[in-house]
């Protein structure tokens, strides 16, 4: 006979489940007041979504209180993991998110906008990542994955437009190829260990002194290939700017922060008790992942003559960038790693939330894609203002002091001159200049050619709305004075990050 | 007041930048020229008020900016970079005042407060980060001035300025970043402040790869040959203003952060590298020289004179004695009076002709006397003529580095010879022989906003010339105590006997002693 | 002969590469797809012998969620394919090239 | 007595600032006559100076204020008057002055005329700072100073091509001088510590004799390129596109003897240095018969005065070099009265023959031009150094000092270049005032020059006759501060063969030289005769090849070079590099960009691959650590 399931409710721990479940139920009250009212404006759904997110961030501020005094909480059959890792990226996931949903609030009507199931779908996407993120199970950690990424194919798709679709569907068979990867790379782990928690690996792996480091490194090699494609790694980009082009800048911005994030802090959870454990092997892959992800994107970008495509290779660059942080490996490191992506993130989100106020409805003829360069030429005779805050995001971009991501770039180039990563360290460096060239580009488009186009400056705000202006500003003033919230910030993550074992 | 004028000074001007955007357009020259001005009367208030006997940093201004990194906004001045951060004010408020009509004379005017906020900037700070901060930022409005009012070619120019530049200064940054380790691992606690850096003795094999780490940064500044090219493309293209707060200020910042890192934090670093350093110096003076020469266009001329000067100021840097370095950053501000008077000439000419080219000129002496005078005067302060402020500076330098290797010094002194030579050349070909070219038979001659820039650059040269005391004992002050630092913070037995020690007591203190034994 | 946790294992591998040369092979969306699906299958197999051999349930939940996953990218990828076949009236890799560079 | 100092020191500066005033107003004589009475007031202040000095004072000193001053370098504005200094300050005045007159008639109908006047009084002005001076820096100041008032007077008609070219010749020469004095000074500062005379003159026995040694060579490559030695020496000649009083001025009677002047100040320094002192001696031997040598066919009247001059400042080299500094300083001065003298009567031929200065072209000019006529030939009398002249008195103690020093062939050349000088001077002489008169050939109306322009020359007529009767006063004066060597040939009946024999040379290289042009067969030089061919003439009048192979050999190189430098150094690899380093990444950019074709199945097989590479990576790097010891093993046998 088996005994009866006994369990406490107290010792499930739900509180840690409640920042997850949060945006769960509003998707799932979205969904109801469809059913009840058909053709509600989007500005309500976006309210809800905001509210939801809101009470989300809240619910992560009281985890994070928890956390600072009891420090890490498992939960739900020791599933679920509550660390400062998990806490900071669940805010910047949540942040990002909320910063991104006001962006569905165009002057211009969007065919993805008008059904509530975007938005519906976007809460369980946040939902998703969130578990991905809160979690030592890889079983979760899949499920996340799979969840989000789902829902992430359909919002590309959602755009409705033939690029769309086509990056919709490429991101997806390769999301599907990545799961595949995911799932066997799992399998390998759980046949060596016998367990597919991360920390259990951990301990299995260094009890038996990884005598089959042979096999570990095939399940190494399969979830770099999995999470290789999700932080876009080269050669796993592939997809990264066609999808970035097919979808909507705005839908860009959101691609190039928040999946990210929550796929770093997975490869972090995994990879870094590898690279601890002295399996030279992966340092070496990371290393060479590292610089042919930042380089390769880079001389990629500045080939490009659309400015999304731009974006989206550098986005890839920084992610190659930043996925130094997890090489080096050190508290410092992996502070640095949050701190630079929550300054990405404000700048990033800054500019391609200026190429989506200046997305037309439809494609002029003679335009081959909606954000060639040539668009933005002699933007400053016509709109000084908005030419100035993309120029703005693009110093930052390029790391120009004192902007935000000059600062997230020196920590963590610090952390490689504090990690004994010299040569690393000036390549990371040299690889910011080269990229100083594309993101000049467009300033130099902007503020030093004479008009292409002849237009009257309207196509730079066609899309512009208070609430699209309102956002630019946010990450506008986040991008101007970062220096100012540094030191806290700084703080914070460091202590989380530190009491969290990383 | 007094207690934080380094930090008006520094953001005044962009304040009023900001308030610049809704200032009407017909009004903002007079806006400009009245910020400028105040922002100048404020920076000779700080000379006024600065004690020149002091040898130490005064008006210092201490915010934690990111303390938990060491980061804190930390200002102050001493003789050294003191004349510089006037200097800029001034040539700011000349640029602006003597600015002919020019497109979009609004965006100039900010621009300029802008970059006039940057300059003073980085002379003020002394934290290694927000020095950095400020040194990165000039690049932009400069970015600007060359790409939106240049030439032909000043996309070309201006991205070029940008990318190299920035890319050297990148690899400074983790030179910096190692030091602020090191003074972590030394101290516990980290630090970006210049003057804590000062205090951290550093291996001889780190001070080497330190020096050279900085070393990139600086020389691409300066910029040092072979990272020169940049430098004739930028003052080709630039517009007048640009060249010539490019060549009076932006220039300096190379060689002054010689003086404020690299000589005092890694002394003995210094002195291993001094003379391949001289030995590029050299090949600065006479190569550029000579391609100056070469020259057809009379503001490449001068801007490869440029070049040429720097090569002597980097000497005078790596005499590592108080002779060479004073002359040094004497000359500092003597070249920023010179080249940037001598930009504004060209400017002139090219406002009445639209061209550069010598050839399209000659005997223009004829038709503007005043000119010719004016340009005679600065072509002799560039060639280095006694009694004006070039020379001072000249002089000391090389009078420095003589001590340190004599054949590098006769070799290094050919400037004055390979000077004169483009110089001469040039002045000959613009204003001697007789009016040959039509259009140039009916040139006006300087007007009178014209000479309200030229006149003041004209007195100082002289003025410095003659009585260079006001400014040189201050600076000779500073540089004393950086001297005596570097001294006592050598390790190497070349560098103790290289660097002198000033404190003549406790040298034969020393010597009485080893006697006694 | 016994089978044992290897030849499990082995056939999983198997299994596994034909997923991958067929993802790399197909140009048609659907038998795309059906590679990705015997990609997960595959997984599914070894999951469960490993399962087995451990005497541990937890490689049996991991199946139950792979195939719920594999059930969901169906319905998306599908979903995505009749869009594409409605608009395009093909469903093969190489007209998919609108954007590159 | 300072008040005296200040005022011969500052009033030339004060009358270039004034004409300087007028410098873009058309011509004005108050332009002129002002400086001119304010170089007047130099001069009477000199005098009084002079006569202080002489009534035994002792030397004037001041120190107006600091110019430099950092780490141990302390250098004032200080200036001194004693002997020697005066001595030059009274020569410097009385024939800047006597210019300056002559120079309101000259340059009368110049438009450039307020600018002259300026530049001629800044010029005296650096020159007293060059000679007041109380340390190397402030000579320094004056040492340039005048070689830009040089620059700007020789170069003062800019339109013309060869005199502006002839200018910047001048100031890069100079220039290239300077350096090795830049040297010397550097030199000084480190060994003695100071600049200042007399701190420098106190110390300088104590040094290493090598050190000396090099002090003084750098030192002398300065007074090389200002006093025009070999072979800096192709300058002066071309100096001569500058108006003719400045070249009385400044190429005759003061700039070019800075050098000597220079030497002498320096005089304790080179007394430790016998040996650089010899070569000095040497050197203006050589430049004595070398510069005379080439004056015997020049067919330009100012030039062949130049090289006359570029010979007499031999001779002053010759006598600094060995020693006799009161001896160098002495023809220092009376070689001034009577070359200036000379120059500004070929100033009055060449008003008179308009701008012509071939003396083959002139002719019988003595009928037209009385004066002029006097005042050349007495000067050239004084120079050719017939007794009682000035000449004499200075020259011939030169060559006494030459054989009393045992330094014969020195004595010998100089000798023999003593005749040259007296034959060329008469040549020139000849040339113009005698023979028919060919000018009218060229349809030149000659006329004698102004009046005042002639009063203005006579006091240096004067000096040039009388001078030499100051030598003793002179002697006891300077020899306060010089070595007071006496050179006397031992043996009277030697003294006495020597002194007739040298004026019997001479007066027979006169007699020869009148023979030759004198006459009325004298012609118009067409290239055609028998002498022009002749290889030594062809040498001579091209100045020994020299100016053609310093541009051949070096102005044509540097100007390839740095045509080479900029365009294919400088353009084609330094910055092509630069360039390249940028395209090669862009263009990897290009070539790579294929990669990303757009097709998902290319996407699909670079992940695949990607797997597969790393997994293949992986068994290796996990066979590799499984069979570590064999492979080590493997290794160490292959001797890894």
């Amino acid at each position: 006979m088996i005994e009866p399931v006994n369990v406490s409710l107290a010792s499930l721990n739900l509180m840690t489940l409640a920042p997850m479940l949060i945006p769960i139920v509003g998707a799932l009250l979205i969904l109801v007041i469809d059913i009840f009212k058909v053709g509600l404006d989007k500005t309500l759904y976006v309210s809800i979504s905001l509210l939801f997110l809101l009470m989300d961030f809240s619910a992560l501020l009281g985890s994070a209180g928890v956390f600072t005094q009891d420090g890490i909480m498992m939960g739900v059959f020791n599933v679920m993991l509550i660390d400062g890792l998990a806490i900071l990226s669940q805010f910047i996931i949540v942040g990002a998110s909320m910063l991104f949903i006001p962006l569905a609030l165009t002057h211009k009507r969007f065919h993805e906008f008008s059904y509530p199931e975007f938005f519906a779908l976007f809460l369980f996407m946040i939902a998703g990542f969130q578990f991905m993120v809160a979690t030592d199970n890889l079983i979760l950690v899949f499920v996340g994955l799979e969840t989000s990424s789902l829902a992430l194919y359909t919002l590309v798709a959602m755009h409705n437009r033939d690029k769309s679709f086509e990056a919709a569907v490429k991101y997806f068979t390769m999301g599907a190829l990545a799961a595949g990867f995911f799932s066997f790379g799992a399998m390998v782990f759980y046949a060596l260990t016998g367990s597919v928690e991360i920390n259990q690996i951990a301990a299995v792996l260094a009890a038996n002194k990884y005598v089959d480091i042979g096999y570990v490194l095939v399940g190494v090699v399969f979830m770099l290939a999995s999470f290789g494609f999700k932080l876009s790694l080269v050669p796993f980009h592939t997809w990264a700017p066609d999808v970035y082009e097919g979808a909507s800048a705005s839908m860009a911005g959101f691609m190039s922060i928040v999946p990210k994030i929550a796929a770093f802090v997975v490869a972090m959870r995994l990879f870094e008790f590898l690279i601890h454990s002295g399996v030279a092997w992966l340092e070496v892959v990371l290393y060479t992942f590292v610089i042919v992800t930042m380089t390769a994107a880079n001389i990629w970008a500045l080939v490009q003559t659309d400015v999304k495509r731009m974006l989206a290779y550098s986005s890839v660059s920084h992610a190659g960038f930043v996925m130094a942080a997890i090489l080096i490996g050190t508290t410092q490191s992996n502070s640095a790693l949050f701190l630079y992506w929550i300054l990405f993130s404000f700048t990033n989100l800054g500019s391609f939330s200026m190429l989506w106020i200046s997305r037309q409805k439809h494609l002029p003829e003679h335009q081959r894609s909606d954000h060639t360069y040539d668009k933005f030429a002699g933007m400053v005779q016509t709109s000084p203002i908005a030419a100035s805050i993309m120029g703005l995001f693009m110093l930052s971009l390029a790391g120009v002091p004192p902007f935000a991501l000059f600062w997230g770039k020196l920590y963590l180039v610090s952390s490689a001159v504090t990690g004994g990563y010299t040569v690393l360290a000036f390549i990371m460096v040299l690889n910011s200049a080269i990229a100083g060239y594309y993101y000049l580009k467009l300033i130099v488009y902007m503020f030093m050619k004479e008009p292409i186009m002849g237009n009257d400056g309207h196509i730079y705000v066609a899309n512009a709305t208070i609430a699209l202006k309102t956002i630019i500003g946010i990450a506008a003033i986040g991008t101007i004075f970062a220096f100012v919230t540094l030191n806290p910030l700084l703080e914070l993550i460091t202590a989380f990050v530190y009491n969290s074992g990383y | 007041m007094l207690n934080h004028i380094l930090s008006i000074l520094i953001f005044f001007p962009a304040l009023a930048a900001m308030l610049g955007f809704i200032i009407h357009k017909d009004s903002i020259r007079a806006y400009g020229v009245a910020i400028a001005a105040i922002e100048f009367s404020l920076s000779l208030w700080l000379w006024f008020s600065f004690d020149s006997s002091a040898s130490g940093m005064q008006f210092m201004e201490h915010l934690p900016l990111v303390p938990a990194f060491g980061i804190n906004y930390i200002l102050g001045v001493d003789g050294i970079s003191l004349f510089i951060i006037i200097l800029a004010s001034f040539f700011t408020m000349i640029g602006i005042a003597s600015l002919t009509d020019t497109k979009n004379e609004k965006n100039m005017i900010v621009t300029l407060l802008f970059l006039q906020m940057t300059m003073a900037g980085v002379f003020a700070a002394l934290d290694g980060i927000v020095f950095y901060i400020f040194w990165e930022l000039s690049l932009v409005p400069m970015l600007y001035i060359i790409g939106a009012w240049g030439g032909p070619l000043r996309i070309y120019a201006s991205v070029k300025f940008f990318l190299y530049t920035f890319a050297g200064s990148l690899v400074m940054l983790v030179g910096m970043l190692f030091v602020a380790y090191f003074y972590y691992q030394a101290t516990g606690t980290w630090s970006f402040a210049i003057l804590d850096w000062y205090r951290l003795i550093l291996p001889e094999s780190f001070q080497l790869w330190l020096f050279a780490a900085f070393f990139i940064g600086f020389a691409i500044k300066v910029p040092m040959f072979p990272f020169h090219t940049w430098l004739p493309y930028a003052h080709g293209q630039a517009p007048t203003i640009g060249s010539v707060i490019l060549a009076a200020i932006l220039l300096k910042m190379g060689t002054y952060a010689f003086i404020r890192f690299s000589l005092p934090m890694f002394p003995d670093a210094s002195v291993f590298f001094m003379f391949p350093i001289a030995v590029l110096a050299i090949i600065m003076v006479i190569y550029t020289a000579m391609v100056a020469y070469a020259q057809e266009d009379v503001k490449q001329v001068v801007a490869y004179s440029s070049v040429s000067h720097m090569g002597i100021i980097i000497l005078g840097t790596f005499a590592l004695n108080v002779e060479g370095i004073t002359g040094s950053i004497f000359l500092m501000i003597a070249h920023g009076v010179v080249s940037g008077a001598l930009f504004l000439l060209v400017g002139v000419i090219y406002d009445r002709r639209h061209t550069k080219m010598m050839n399209e000129f000659g005997g223009l002496a004829h038709v503007m006397p005043r000119y010719a005078t004016i340009f005679g005067l600065m072509l002799m302060a560039s060639v280095g003529m006694p009694l004006t402020i070039n020379f001072v500076g000249e002089f000391l330098s090389l009078l420095g580095f003589y001590k340190q290797s004599h054949i590098l010094t006769l070799l290094a002194g050919t400037a004055i010879i390979v000077g004169a030579i483009y110089m001469l050349a040039a002045y000959k070909k613009m204003f001697f022989g007789e009016v040959t070219n039509e259009k140039n038979k009916n040139l006006p001659d300087v007007s009178k906003r014209e000479l309200l820039a030229l006149i003041p650059l004209s007195i100082i040269t002289i003025w410095l010339g003659i009585y260079p005391k006001p400014i040189l004992a201050p600076i000779n002050n500073s540089v004393e105590s950086i001297v005596q630092l570097m001294h006592d913070k050598s390790i190497t037995n070349e560098a103790k006997t290289r660097i002198p020690n000033l404190v003549k007591g406790a040298e034969i203190a020393k010597t009485s002693e080893q006697g006694a034994h | 002969m016994e089978i044992g946790l290897n030849h499990y294992l082995v056939l999983s591998t198997l299994l596994f590469a034909i997923g991958l040369i067929g993802v790399m092979r197909r140009k048609n969306l659907l038998l795309l797809f059906f590679a990705t699906e015997i990609l997960l299958n595959s997984v599914n197999i070894a999951f469960a012998a490993i399962s087995h051999y451990y005497g541990d349930l937890t490689g049996q939940l991991f199946v139950f969620f792979v195939i719920a996953i594999a059930a969901s990218e169906v319905a998306v990828g599908l979903g995505l394919l009749i869009v594409w076949h409605k608009r395009h009236g093909n469903i093969d890799l190489d007209h998919m090239s609108t954007m590159k560079g | 007595m300072e008040l005296y100092l200040y005022l011969a020191l500052f009033s030339p500066l004060v009358g270039s600032l004034f004409a300087g005033l007028f410098g873009a107003s058309p011509r004005t004589k108050i332009a002129g006559v002002v400086p001119s009475l304010l170089l007047l007031l130099s001069f009477v202040s000199s005098t009084v100076l002079l006569i202080y000095i002489l009534s035994g004072g002792e030397k004037v000193h001041v120190e107006m204020m600091t110019w430099m001053a950092t780490g141990d370098l302390y250098i004032p504005f200080g200036f001194v008057v004693d002997q020697v200094s005066v001595t030059m300050m009274m020569v410097v005045t009385l024939v800047s002055t006597v210019v300056h007159f002559y120079s309101i008639g000259y340059m009368d109908h110049d438009k450039g005329f307020n600018r002259f006047f300026s530049y001629l009084s800044a010029f005296v002005f650096s020159m007293m700072i060059l000679i007041m001076s109380d340390n190397f820096a402030g000579l320094f100041i004056g040492w340039e100073g005048v070689g830009l008032c040089s620059w700007l007077l020789i170069g003062f008609w800019y339109h013309k091509e060869s005199a502006t070219w002839a200018a910047n010749e001048a100031f890069i020469m100079n220039r290239i001088a300077d350096l090795g004095m830049l040297i010397g000074i550097f030199l000084v500062y480190w060994n003695t510590g100071s600049l200042q005379y007399d701190h420098v003159f106190a110390t300088v026995g104590a040094l290493d004799k090598e050190v000396l040694t090099w002090m003084g060579i750098f030192l002398f490559i300065g007074a090389m390129g200002k006093s025009a030695q070999f072979p800096l020496h192709t300058w002066l000649a071309d100096a001569m596109e500058g108006p003719t009083p400045v070249s009385a001025l400044i190429h005759a009677a003061t700039m070019v003897t800075a050098g000597v002047y220079l030497v002498v100040r320096a005089n304790p320094l080179y007394d430790l240095i016998p040996n650089v002192g010899l070569f000095i001696a040497s050197l203006g031997a050589f430049v004595a018969l070398f510069a005379a040598s080439m004056a015997l066919v020049n067919r330009d009247m100012k030039r062949i005065i130049a090289y006359s001059t570029l010979s007499q400042l031999g001779y002053m080299f010759v006598a600094a070099g060995l020693g006799a500094y009161w001896v160098a300083l002495f023809h220092l001065m009376a070689h001034a009265f009577f070359k200036a003298l000379l120059f500004l009567g070929a100033g009055n031929v060449m008003h008179a023959m308009h701008n012509e200065l071939d003396p083959f072209k002139m002719g019988g000019l003595r009928k037209v031009m009385k004066g002029t006529f006097i005042m050349m030939t007495l000067a050239s009398v004084a120079l050719a150094g017939i007794y009682p002249f000035a000449g004499f008195f200075s020259k011939d103690l030169i060559l006494e000092v030459g054989f009393v020093e045992h330094h014969y062939i020195i004595y010998t050349v100089l000798l023999f270049t003593a005749g040259l000088t007296a034959f060329y001077s008469f040549r020139l002489v000849a040339l113009i005032f005698h023979g028919e008169e060919r000018y009218k050939l060229f349809g030149i109306h000659p006329h004698e020059a102004y009046k005042f322009m002639l009063v203005a020359m006579s006091p240096l007529l004067l000096l040039a006759i009388i001078a030499g009767s100051f030598k003793m006063t002179y002697f006891e004066m300077v020899t306060a501060v010089l070595p007071a060597t006496e050179y006397h040939v031992h043996s009277t009946i030697a003294y006495w063969i020597m002194t007739i024999g040298t004026q019997l040379f001479v007066i027979l290289a006169i007699a020869f030289a009148y023979k030759k042009y004198a006459n009325n067969k004298v012609k118009v030089p067409d290239g055609t005769s028998k002498m022009e061919n002749r290889l030594c003439y062809k040498i001579l009048s091209n100045q020994y090849y020299i100016p053609y192979i310093y541009e051949e050999y070096l102005v044509k190189p540097y100007r390839e070079l740095s045509t080479v430098f900029w365009k294919q150094v400088d353009m084609k690899v330094v910055d092509a590099t630069v360039d390249g380093i940028a395209g090669i990444i862009y263009a990897g950019g290009e070539k790579t960009r294929v990669m990303q074709s757009g097709n998902l199945s290319t996407m699909l097989k670079w992940m695949v691959a990607g797997t597969i590479g790393l997994l293949s990576f992986a068994v290796v790097f996990g066979l590799a650590v499984r069979y570590s010891g064999e492979i080590k093993t493997i290794l160490s046998g292959l001797g890894v």
